[in-house]
């Protein structure tokens, strides 16, 4: 591998270059022009639309770079890593608007520059994640992902909980990262390899200790797990996103769960492939069951979440709780092992980020004003905010699943995908899980509407911008809930990862 | 005909509730007035395709034979390596099972317009979803497209979780939520069995064949694929399971005993209108679907399950009329009423001859009409007394003998007397019920329906009407014009159908004789499959 | 003369994992769990180049634990930062009593 | 005169009482002299009836139908051909029970101008006796069994509106909820019945039910099923003729105005049943006349036992009803089947004649009923008195009335009938009843009509009724003569009614399944009307004069113990009472009919429907939302939950899903160090699941 090779691989990597430059560039800014920490937003926005159109113009462009041997590389760029990329990109501008608005990030004005490097960290670290084909950059990336948002949990360095949830956070993740190397290390060990293409050959057609692939597997699996916050390594999950500043909870909700799923499901996929037939199922080697894994996981995943959640008061630990459960659903699309799956997943996650943002939102706006974010102190504010009541509204009849909503539809494709693949009790699970989330989502719109209250309550506005953000989120939702090819097209182009 | 009929039908109130959203919150009566327009539309509407509808046309089965076809691509996806295509279509059409159903949306929801005039509070909200609502209930009678048809289904339930929670009473939020709840689990079971006939059935579009949600071609035993799970060619398929799970969830919203617990509940808190709208309309929903869905795609199945569907519709029928006598609150009486009303088409459907289902149609339409005047009459009573005891009551019928008048005759009709239209559905049920000897002895002990049907409903005008006046209720107001024009059009209905039912029995007769036809020869068919 | 093997350092590792894993689980001073993180990234680094040594697979391993050392330095600043932080707030760094985030 | 002509008429007597319903409800209020109009329509309609009954009587020898499609659904699978048609017969039958109800309507319609004058809701009144009278032409006409039951159940409402006309008084709505519920049990019955011919015959018109059953057609090819098919038919006529068991409601249905008991408790909707009967006499097998006949014989047994000692005026008319229309059941079950009819139309006059008699002595006694305050009202009513008293011998079976010709024959039927089957109870019954009959009626009389005034203050205030109640009285009493029915005053069957107008009925059973004297000789089976055996007329012959004589000889008894009783006072009542107090009170009370139903069924029902109604909230509810055990079992739990989770929904997969929750929630301790725990035990766990793979 010499420099030239390395110099043409880096269009591959343009986007990241673009994150990488936007970085620098904040954190120079910040230094130079220190009375002007409101452009930093702006700039990051630049930045990222760059970077949009990087992205964009990598799709249908796949391949590998920085090889290292043969056939594979550090880095793989295809279509399932830039969709994954979009997703990411899609919460980064959303999650900018919240904080350029969030009264929490306000409260720490002097070190807004500190705020969008971090930002950008977070951005570089799930870029680096979506299209890592080696299991050290995969690492690392994540390594980066993590600490960027260590810090960002504990932005708020005076209120008790941010700290704390920056504690726990931190050390939760170190143990889990640390359990992934010393799987990653034994992988190393057993295939000489870090590459997944490579360890993918090297497997094939080979006699394995399985036990010991198990575990290793396992532990790379606590790390991946961690990330998207699968049960049982979950815990950190509700503590982290009650304590942390409203717009980093929704970000860690959706951008770092969708780098989290690329990985996991690269690492499922690549490592231990051994055929795709013409239906699109995989066959996995016979060395670790990981559709048996995975299917438990889902269940405990998405049964947990639900039914914590139906005990939560504070709305924000709610939401946590739900998107455990969120991310139970999505494993099912894992658990069936095909391009279907995966497709499903896809889908699922468009609408995911679309309306666990748009929820996020609402609660930011009004946190903001009534300084609470306790689901009692929502009773009766369905008339003091009438638009804001109906948008939030709309978010979680999506998240519950009703049509017509993206939510339905992405329930649809994951059980569409469930029955073609016989699986069908684990759809009724998951169904029945669905009747369950109703209770808690439907305690929010019973709070806001069903109850009537004798004080009055203050109106609460909603900007323009905040406003606009709030339909930009809520129109689509509904649009794809009646009309979703574009989804499922959208979805369906990204859905092969590059190899198979 | 060009004219999209059945779409204007459908998504006019949507036109309508946007609209409204756009109103200001003060223009109270220009909301209402508009609610009022556009479901009168609705009627015109409906009253212009009855008359351009061709009751010779059977419908059922084969697209050729439905009205008012609309159908196009909506959602279209090509080129999937793995799975093929996905197609859903926008798929419209109305026969004879599904037109009086229509006409008895629009005249009940028209009915529940007027009877809304006296919301009182957060009127916007109240109309906007009260349009949505009805939407979603047109939008199930017309959709033959099992995946529009679910959208529609799910759609009436915010609306109405809203409705009742809202503008309920006391215990509205127990009320709606046990709606909600009730009807979310009946809709997961149809969402998977969906799914499950989604893969079993495989449509010619354009020359491949490519998986469907078209309901018809769920009913052509060519169109199932070897290996679908509820395809009947697969030796291993779940399709007794599947059945058992879609009755289930249609069973809900009948709601068949031992499912019915919401609905006392629902309609006890429920304002009036939407007492009206949700059993008047509602409940028809689920003996609809499964008129069009369970029976014509699971003909093998629904004939060996015919007994325990019978037996079903006899422990509403007697179930719920001994309810209905223990009640004290007038509104719950009424509520268990519906219970066993809805029993009748349970047996008739059950009788899979054309008498039986003719009656269950016509019992449906028929219900819908007399429990519309039956709630509207507890709701005239509520809005002057405030109270729904029956025991509060007494000698109304002094102070006010017209609204008494209108009152016997709903009462009557709900006892099945003949001249009004409950009568010759009821006859129509029992006689197909009757003709087939596998459930003919539950038929025989339904009829003691009739009888308790008498016993609770006479109690019912005798407490409430009869006897002497009792003294807090001195001044009590007959009918204003408001309530005369629900209840005139309603009970012109019930006098027009009891002495002529001709012309209903008409409209839906060669697409239930379609039917029946269909499924006796398809159950052979398939039973020859040799999975049974 | 006793030759030293692979087996001896997967030994050391395990021996160091399991330590590590043990402090992050009993110690109470957050120093000392994150002492026991250390631990657990270092168990991991002789693992890569133990197997680089004997596993005849080149440079890599080495590497691998270079990058890792680093990463485990920068961990470690930012997880004192935290640290100092919540002593700044409460004046305890106790794990076992900082749990005001719960059920 | 033409067939077509003939029908239009018909269509215009049954339909223009309709009108007047119609018109007199809706104008009701805002008319007051509207009643008039229903009055004069009811004329048109009574002259239309009697324009039919002589033309049809006089003219055509055939049976006149019309119809037309009511609902047609043509050829359909499994079912064949499903069309119902309405439609209307005319035959000897229905012409002359036309005449009759119109006739009754008329007279009522008048009486009540008087009657009810001064009512409130007067108007209203008129409109109901419309309703009645178009409904009960309904099941005159008709010529199918589907429509006799739509009409069946229109005189049924009719009567419930028309007892609960007083709906402010508590008795008088009982009363009506009473009628209309005992009716529907019946009802039930006849549908069943109804059901099982419609579902053998496909179709519900008689005539061509009659000729399938005769081609050998019979419900589901067993002659046993024929049988329970006419029983379950028989039982509509139960519960509307009022037979014994289900005649409870006829008593209390006097509650209403008493014009009103006179129409229809009387006089016509009562004697629908035995309309019935002899409607579809042609299908009863001998088993379901055996049982027809038995109800009959109970029917006329049981209530005629309660009117002895009841002190109502119009409760003892009401049970003497009860107990007439038992004997022409009776009349029919053992094969009298011309007697029966025409003790129909006799009974119909004079027991009219009698209820608006005994409203016109309430009327003038200013609506006092109770026999014990009345006396010598004589004097004061004299022609109230002197129709009354005609009636009731009419009633008696005395010489030269109509009912002497009536009852005679039905006593020589049941006694023929038991000489030729052994069956000696019904002419037992049947003598013993004419005793009974004739000893409370004249009860009645003495005490209403003789006698000194008991109530001193309200019989100062009697006076004769007004012209235009007493001319009704007048007319019926005229009618209760034998001369409008026969010349010969001793045998009925030399009348024209008899031997010209009601002939022996077709019987169309098969022949294996009636009495022997049923089966026709080949002789006379032919040409003749007649359908029964020789045998059978033989035996008429026979017990045509001892039947006569012993009638006689009861009614004579039964009024000579009348007036030894209370007229010459030669036995002393009360001490009687006293000594045979348990069988007094067993009749005072009407043998504890309602007693026992109240406790049983009407009870059960209640008690079942409280049962279920409770089950239902509880149970039904429960097993979904969380019976009661468990809420104590998860108590701790609950009353967080209730108020977090959906606010007293207590629910049992709440519970669980709460529970399971909580469960849930032990984890999230909030302490690092026991998530990661947490998460190495799972870890080893999902090591040890897997490790066998």
């Amino acid at each position: 591998m010499n420099l030239e090779h390395i110099i043409s691989d880096l269009v591959f990597v343009k986007p990241e270059l673009a994150i990488s430059v936007t970085l620098v560039l904040i954190v120079l800014v910040d230094l130079i022009f220190k009375e002007h920490k409101k452009v930093l937003p702006y700039i990051s926005i630049l930045g990222l639309l760059f970077t949009t159109i990087f992205v964009i113009e990598q799709f249908d462009i796949s391949g590998h770079a920085f090889k290292t041997s043969a056939g594979a590389g550090l880095v793989t760029v295809d279509n399932f890593g830039s969709f994954f990329k979009i997703i990411v990109l899609f919460a980064s501008f959303v999650v900018i608007f919240f904080s350029i608005n969030s009264s929490e990030i306000e409260l720490v004005k002097d070190r807004h520059g500190e705020y969008y490097t971090l930002l950008f960290g977070m951005i570089l670290g799930m870029f680096m994640m979506s299209s890592s084909a080696d299991l050290i950059v995969l690492y690392l990336s994540i390594e980066l992902l993590s600490l960027s948002s260590y810090i960002l949990v504990g932005m708020l360095k005076d209120t008790i909980r941010n700290s704390e949830a920056s504690l726990k956070y931190v050390i939760y993740g170190g143990v889990s990262s640390g359990i992934m190397l010393f799987g990653i290390s034994l992988i190393y060990g057993i295939t000489g390899s870090t590459n997944l293409y490579d360890i993918n050959t090297i497997i094939q057609g080979q006699n394995f200790p399985f036990l010991i692939f198990l575990l290793s597997g396992l532990f790379v699996l606590v790390g991946l797990g961690f990330k998207i916050s699968a049960a049982p390594f979950h815990f950190w999950t509700p503590d982290v996103y009650e304590g942390a500043p409203i717009p980093i909870t929704a970000y860690l909700s959706v951008a770092s769960k969708a780098a989290g799923f690329v990985v996991l499901i690269r690492f499922v996929k690549i490592t231990f492939i051994d055929g795709v037939d013409e239906h699109g199922n995989w066959q996995l080697l016979s060395i670790i069951d990981w559709q048996s894994i995975i299917i438990l996981l889902s269940i405990l995943t998405m049964t947990l979440g639900n039914f914590a959640a139906l005990w939560q008061d504070n709305l924000k630990r709610m939401l946590a709780y739900s998107t455990i459960a969120h991310a139970g659903y999505m494993l099912l699309g894992l658990a069936v092992m095909s391009e279907e799956g995966i497709m499903a997943i896809m889908v699922y996650f468009i609408a995911y980020a679309l309306m666990n943002l748009g929820a996020f939102l609402v609660v930011m706006i009004v946190a903001n004003k009534i300084g609470s974010e306790e689901i009692d102190d929502y009773k009766g504010l369905g008339k003091s905010m009438p638009f804001l009541g109906i948008l939030l509204a709309i978010f979680l009849v999506s998240l519950i699943g009703v049509p017509p909503t993206a939510g339905f539809i992405a329930k649809v494709m994951l059980f569409i995908s469930l029955v073609d693949a016989n699986l069908i009790t684990l759809a009724i699970i998951a169904l029945l899980n669905t009747v369950v989330s109703l209770y808690y989502y439907i305690r929010v719109l019973k709070n806001l509407y069903l109850i009537k209250v004798e004080e009055e309550k203050p109106d609460i506005p909603v900007s323009f911008a905040n406003g606009i953000l709030l339909v930009i989120l809520a129109a689509p939702i509904l649009i794809f809930g009646i009309y979703f090819t574009p989804i499922i097209n959208f979805a369906k182009e990204s859905a092969t990862i590059l190899g198979f | 005909m060009d004219f999209p009929i059945l779409t204007f039908l459908t998504f006019l109130p949507i036109l309508g509730m946007v609209i409204i959203m756009a109103m200001r919150k003060e223009q109270v009566t220009a909301i209402k007035s508009l609610t009022l327009v556009i479901t009168g539309i609705q009627v015109l509407l409906a009253i212009i395709l009855l008359a351009n509808y061709d009751s010779s046309l059977g419908g059922v089965y084969e697209q050729a034979s439905f009205q008012f076809v609309e159908k196009f691509r909506w959602i279209d996806i090509d080129n999937f390596s793995w799975i093929g295509k996905i197609k859903v279509d926008y798929f419209l059409g109305v026969d004879g099972i599904s037109v009086p159903l229509v006409l008895l949306t629009t005249i009940v929801t028209f009915v529940a317009a007027i009877s809304s005039w006296t919301i009182s509070s957060s009127i916007k909200g109240y109309f906007s979803l009260f349009l949505l609502l009805d939407t979603g209930m047109m939008g199930v009678f017309v959709s033959l497209d099992f995946f529009l048809f679910f959208i529609f289904w799910e759609l009436m339930l915010l609306p109405m979780y809203f409705l009742i929670g809202i503008w309920g009473g006391p215990r509205r939020e127990y009320a709606a939520i046990k709606f909600f709840l009730y009807t979310l689990l009946g809709s997961i079971f149809l969402l998977i069995v969906m799914i499950g006939l989604y893969f079993s059935t495989q449509e010619t579009i354009d020359g491949t064949k490519t998986f469907t949600f078209n309901l018809l071609a769920m009913m052509n035993a060519d169109n199932f694929t070897s290996d679908g799970i509820l395809s009947p060619l697969n030796p291993n398929n779940l399709r007794m399971i599947a059945y058992i799970a879609l009755f289930a969830g249609f069973a809900i919203k009948i709601p068949m005993f031992p499912f019915h617990t919401w609905l006392p509940d629902a309609h006890v808190e429920a304002p009036t209108p939407i007492s009206v709208i949700l059993a008047g309309i509602l409940l028809k929903m689920g003996t609809y679907a499964i008129l069009r869905i369970s029976f014509p795609v699971f003909p093998e199945i629904t004939k060996q399950l015919v007994w325990y569907i019978a037996l079903f519709g006899m422990v509403n029928i007697i179930y719920g009329a001994f309810c209905a006598m223990a009640q004290r609150d007038f509104k719950k009486l009424i509520a268990y009423s519906s219970v066993s009303h809805m029993g009748y088409v349970l047996l008739g459907m059950a009788a899979l001859n054309t008498m039986g289902i003719s009656g269950a149609i016509f019992q449906m339409f028929n219900h819908g009409i007399i429990t519309s005047a039956l709630f509207i009459i507890v709701g005239v009573i509520y809005d002057r007394t405030h109270t729904r005891m029956l025991d509060d009551f007494g000698g109304l019928g002094v102070k006010m003998p017209v609204y008494t008048g209108f009152v016997t005759v709903a009462f009557f009709a709900a006892i099945g007397l003949p001249g009004l239209n409950g009568f010759i559905s009821e006859a129509f049920v029992f006689l197909g019920a009757f003709g087939v000897s596998l459930i003919r002895l539950i038929t025989v002990i339904s009829t003691l329906g009739i009888l308790l049907g008498a016993g609770y409903m006479l109690w019912t005008l005798q407490r409430v009407y009869l006897g002497k006046l009792n003294e807090k209720w001195a001044d009590l107001k007959d009918l204003d014009l408001r309530e005369y024009a629900m209840f005139v059009p309603l009970s012109i209905i019930m006098i027009f159908f009891g002495v002529y039912p001709a012309p209903m029995l008409n409209l839906m007769n060669s697409s239930v004789n379609t039917m029946v036809q269909f499924l006796d020869e398809v159950r052979v068919f398939y039973t020859s499959l040799g999975s049974f | 003369m006793l030759s030293v093997g692979l087996t001896h350092f997967l030994v050391i590792s395990v021996v160091l994992f399991s330590l590590g894993i043990y402090a992050v689980i009993t110690r109470k001073n957050a120093v000392m769990v994150l002492m026991g993180i250390e631990l657990i990234l270092n168990s991991a680094n002789i693992n890569f180049v133990a197997f680089a040594r004997y596993g005849d697979f080149g440079l890599q391993g080495q590497i691998i634990a270079l990058f890792v050392i680093v990463l485990a330095a920068a961990e470690a600043a930012i997880a004192l930062a935290i640290v100092l932080n919540i002593y700044k707030t409460i004046s305890n760094i106790n794990v076992d009593e900082i749990d005001t985030l719960r059920d | 005169m033409t067939e077509s002509l003939m029908i239009n008429i018909a269509i215009a007597v049954l339909f223009l009482p309709l009108l007047g319903f119609v018109v007199t409800l809706l104008l009701g209020s805002k008319v007051k002299q509207i009643y008039l109009f229903e009055n004069i329509i009811l004329i048109f309609s009574l002259i239309g009836a009697i324009i039919l009954a002589f033309f049809k009587l006089s003219s055509f020898d055939n049976t006149i139908t019309a119809e037309f499609v009511w609902i047609d659904l043509g050829n359909t699978p499994l079912m064949g051909d499903i069309k119902i048609t309405l439609g209307i017969i005319l035959d000897n039958i229905s012409v002359l029970m036309i005449v009759v109800v119109m006739l009754i309507s008329s007279l009522v319609h008048i009486f009540s101008i008087e009657y009810m004058r001064g009512d409130p809701r007067y108007n209203r009144y008129f409109a109901y006796l419309g309703l009645f009278t178009f409904s009960m032409s309904g099941i005159v006409f008709t010529h199918n069994i589907l429509m006799m039951y739509i009409f069946w159940e229109l005189v049924g409402v009719s009567s419930y509106l028309l007892i609960g006309f007083w709906f402010e008084k508590k008795s008088a709505s009982d009363a009506a909820k009473k009628a209309f519920i005992v009716n529907r049990i019946g009802d039930i019955g006849m549908f069943i019945g109804i059901l099982i011919l419609y579902t053998t015959y496909h179709t519900f018109t008689l005539e061509e039910i009659f000729s399938q059953i005769s081609q050998g057609v019979l419900p589901f090819n067993n002659d046993a099923w024929l049988t329970i098919a006419g029983i379950l038919l028989f039982a509509g006529a139960i519960g509307k003729s009022a037979q014994v068991p289900l005649h409870v409601w006829l008593p209390d249905a006097m509650e209403g105005p008493t014009p009103v008991s006179a129409l229809i408790h009387a006089a016509t909707m009562v004697a629908a049943g035995v309309y019935l009967v002899v409607r579809i006499f042609g299908i009863f097998t001998a088993d379901a006349m055996l049982f027809i006949a038995f109800i009959g014989a109970l029917s006329a047994l049981i209530p005629a036992t309660i009117a002895l000692t009841q002190n109502d005026i119009k409760r003892v008319l009401a049970y003497s009803t009860v107990s007439q229309l038992g004997y022409m059941i009776m009349a029919l079950g053992v094969g009298a089947y011309a007697f029966a009819f025409f003790h129909l139309i006799t009974h119909a006059f004079f027991k009219a004649c009698l209820f608006l008699g005994s409203g016109s002595v309430i009327h003038g006694m200013h609506h006092e009923q109770d026999i014990r305050n009345m006396g010598g009202l004589k004097n004061k009513m004299p022609l109230t008195y002197y129709t009354f008293l005609i009636s009731s011998l009419a009633i008696s079976g005395v010489p030269l009335t109509s009912g002497f010709l009536s009852k005679d024959g039905i006593l020589a039927g049941s006694f023929a009938f038991a000489n030729l089957t052994g069956h000696w109870l019904f002419p037992l019954v049947g003598f013993f009843v004419a005793m009974l009959t004739a000893f409370y009626m004249f009860r009645l009389v003495l005490l209403t009509f003789h006698g000194e005034p008991k109530d001193r203050e309200k019989y100062e205030h009697v006076h004769e009724s007004k012209f235009i109640m007493t001319i009704p009285l007048v007319i019926l009493a005229v009618l209760s003569f034998f001369f409008w029915y026969t010349p010969n005053p001793i045998d009925p069957g030399k009348g024209w009614v008899l031997s010209e107008w009601i002939t022996a009925p077709e019987l169309y059973t098969p022949e294996n399944t009636r009495y022997e004297f049923m089966i026709p000789d080949e002789v006379v089976a032919v040409d003749s009307k007649v359908m029964f055996s020789k045998m059978y007329d033989e035996a008429m012959h026979t017990a045509h004069y001892p039947a006569m004589i012993l009638s006689l000889i009861m009614a004579g008894a039964g009024i000579l113990l009348a007036f030894m009783f209370y007229y010459w006072n030669k036995v002393n009542v009360s001490e009687l009472v006293e000594k045979y107090k348990k069988l007094y009170n067993w009749s005072m009370n009407k043998w504890y009919f309602d007693e026992f139903y109240d406790k049983t069924f009407v009870a059960g029902t209640l008690a079942l429907s409280r049962f279920l109604g409770k089950f239902d909230l509880k149970i039904i509810d429960g097993i979904v939302d969380g019976s009661a055990y468990i809420t104590k079992g998860f108590s701790f739990f609950i009353g967080k939950f209730d108020n977090v989770v959906i606010d007293g929904l207590v629910n049992f997969f709440a519970y669980l899903s709460g529970f399971i929750g909580l469960i849930f929630r032990r984890f999230q301790t909030g302490r690092v160090q026991t998530y990661l725990v947490f998460v190495l035990v799972s870890l080893v766990i999902l090591l040890f699941i897997f490790k066998s793979f």
